[in-house]
């Protein structure tokens, strides 16, 4: 896969590249196809059954299955694709983008409404800033 | 001939478009934000567009991985609205303007843009979140719209400097139209914002007021920003901002600033909205 | 580091494509046109490139007018044959060389190219019969293929300067391309034809045999014609010649002419093809 | 429609510029169903039936069903995708070629063989060059 040394660099950041784009194709698409009311209803009565209709590699299909957001992204998920699965979850944005970051909702919540996540020290990891 | 007499740029957060469908605009969360709009409402109501071009980014809903266009232009009747996980928002369907977005992508090819042609395509909150914020609750929308889609979802999105240029060219060809149009030009997305990932949530007032600030003030620091400054400073999704760029680009040179808000948060986002006048006096 | 080292340039027609999966190349109709490939298989044979980014048209097989691309490359790991209503070719799958894609998707963009990625798509006719001119049949194709799809089916096609300049970005983007590989860059269509309307047939010996001319001796005459003269002067669907610009683009400005061929007909259409050499000495 | 005067002015030639594609829309797409053989099938079984299904003018209706290439074109159709109309009928793209030009397969095969139709007179309507 290509390096991005400066992509690479940033805190807690997964940049959504050609490769990545590569590698989570098929995790990607299965979250399409949840844009479909009569899909979301397959899922949710059979998540395994329906996953393995999409040609998943076990890390993708296990992330899915645990909800973990973060493994989605570092196989290859994007989290506009992703969003697809919270939505049908009844979550919203902002508890997953919590659920991410590993804070609850509400403590996430509250750094929101005072002002968000500062970006200090999150800019760049190999500058310290 | 069709004229470009204005712009508007405006974040286009999912949590927006449903405060309004479910009729919380009211609470003590969402007033701030959409007190923000008050002036805005009037004031497009006063102005009545024929059509916006509207700039947008779609969040994976009418473009899957399979084809990914960087600059996408909507040439059809009518765009349905996507259903983005949650069944589609309760508003009326999007009503295209064929004869110009056609006039505008064959000038755009010409003009040496790799514009990908749509005939056909849902339109998800990027586009219809805007609508509602400007125009409310109408039963159907009061004007026209010529979507153009930017990718910003894989990297690398087109440059800050092209999506620039790609405005100039928007202001070229219309200005060749020959019916006379009242054209508005809308840039959405953004600002500050991450959505994924431990470091969701990052806010940044400090480069958020300095962009609001130079659209108008140094557009050649903008155009010139390169996309690991946007990731850095704005969140990796604060990258939606170069759709801006399109659409002061579309401005021409000399503008006159009407009206700015900016607020945080609308959930995960800040929220930035410019109205700018580009009537030549 | 990647490096270009070739280029071809060959028309495409259906039939040819038929005429091999079915045995038929040594007919009297069709072995003087064959003949003109000989050397091109032998030389091809000796070179062995490790990739062929090959420009071609989609022929409404991959794209319907839903979404329709002025540039897509493709970065799939395979591509199937698309069946273009009579079954599809009975050819290997094509496999692509999905780190270059991506590698050469990002630098053009970054460069200004507004470039659809493809994640997934068949190939026809268009990308198919090129390998089988140059490869004959095989049991797999010896060679990777990067698929970069230009549209010139809705009308317009992008300029013969801009698809110029897209194969000079795609010399710079395969030269910091870290692994060492061959890549030949081909470009397929024309040459005159016309397949539709009353003026169906057209044939032009003359603008045909210029502009085999003209791509190594007067570049600027042939990088500043207007679409108008394609279709006047090389039938309507003539206007695939954009493509072999690409090519010429991609080759830098030396280049030492190889192998020249020229035949009428094949079914409709004037075949032309030629191979070119990019090594600097 | 958008006026393109040069490219009106070239002889026996529609180009298909994006305001026919937008005319044609329906009709292109009925013609890229065809590429999948069962559709192939449908369509052969009871063409007026599986044209039913696509919202098309009743002129490109009829143009289908009569095969009449020409008015296809008028009515917004493009030659690659009604090529698939021909290739589900078993014809050649030289047969239909020669239809649309008003010669018999026999006669075009002839011109072509003979170095095809002469861009002589072709090129202009209004320079009747
Ligand atoms: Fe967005
Ligand atoms: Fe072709």
């Amino acid at each position: 896969m290509k390096v991005h040394e400066d992509l690479d660099d940033i805190p807690g950041t997964t940049v959504f590249t050609a490769a990545r784009s590569h590698l989570g194709f098929h995790l990607n698409q299965f979250c399409m196809s949840l844009m479909k009311p009569e899909n979301r209803e397959r899922f949710k009565h059979d998540e395994a059954a329906y996953l393995a209709k999409w040609p998943l590699s076990e890390a993708q299909r296990n992330a899915v299955l645990a909800r973990d957001y973060n493994e989605m992204i570092a196989q290859g998920g994007n989290i506009y694709f992703l969003a697809k699965i919270f939505a049908t979850d009844g979550v919203s944005f902002q508890s997953a983008a919590a659920s991410m970051s590993g804070m609850t909702t509400e403590a996430y919540a509250q750094m929101m409404l005072h002002g968000g996540r500062s970006p200090e020290g999150q800019r760049s990891i190999r500058e310290g800033r | 001939m069709a004229r470009i007499t204005a712009g508007v740029t405006t974040s286009h957060v999912p949590a927006i478009g449903a405060a309004i469908d479910q009729g919380r605009t009211e609470t003590e969360y969402w007033a701030p934000l959409f007190a923000g709009y008050d002036w805005s409402k009037k004031w497009i109501a006063h102005e009545r567009p024929d059509v916006v071009v509207l700039v947008y980014n779609d969040h994976a809903s009418a473009f899957s991985l399979e084809v990914i266009p960087t600059f996408a232009i909507g040439c059809a009747d009518q765009f349905e609205i996507a259903d983005e996980g949650f069944g589609p928002r309760p508003v009326p369907p999007v009503i295209g303007h064929p004869d110009l977005a056609c006039h505008l992508v064959e000038s755009l090819i010409l003009d040496q843009f790799d514009i990908t042609v749509v005939n056909q395509m849902a339109v998800d909150h990027g586009l219809t979140v805007p609508l509602s914020l400007l125009f409310g609750q109408p039963d159907a929308w009061p004007v026209r719209v010529v979507p153009v889609a930017v990718n910003v979802i894989q990297f690398p999105p087109p440059t800050g400097e092209r999506c620039y240029q790609l405005g100039r060219a928007i202001r070229r060809a219309v200005a060749t139209y020959p019916e006379d149009l009242n054209v508005q030009v809308w840039g959405t997305g953004g600002m500050s914002h991450q959505l994924h990932g431990p470091r969701a949530g990052l806010i940044n007032r400090t480069f958020d007021n300095a962009y609001l600030d130079d659209l108008t003030s140094d557009l050649d620091r903008l155009r010139s920003m390169a996309h690991i400054e946007y990731l850095r400073e704005a969140g990796s999704e604060g990258i939606e901002l170069v759709m801006w760029l399109v659409m002061r680009g579309a401005l021409g040179d000399a503008v006159t600033p009407l009206h700015r808000f900016y607020h945080v948060p609308a959930s995960n986002t800040a929220v930035g909205h410019l109205v700018l006048d580009a009537t030549v006096s």
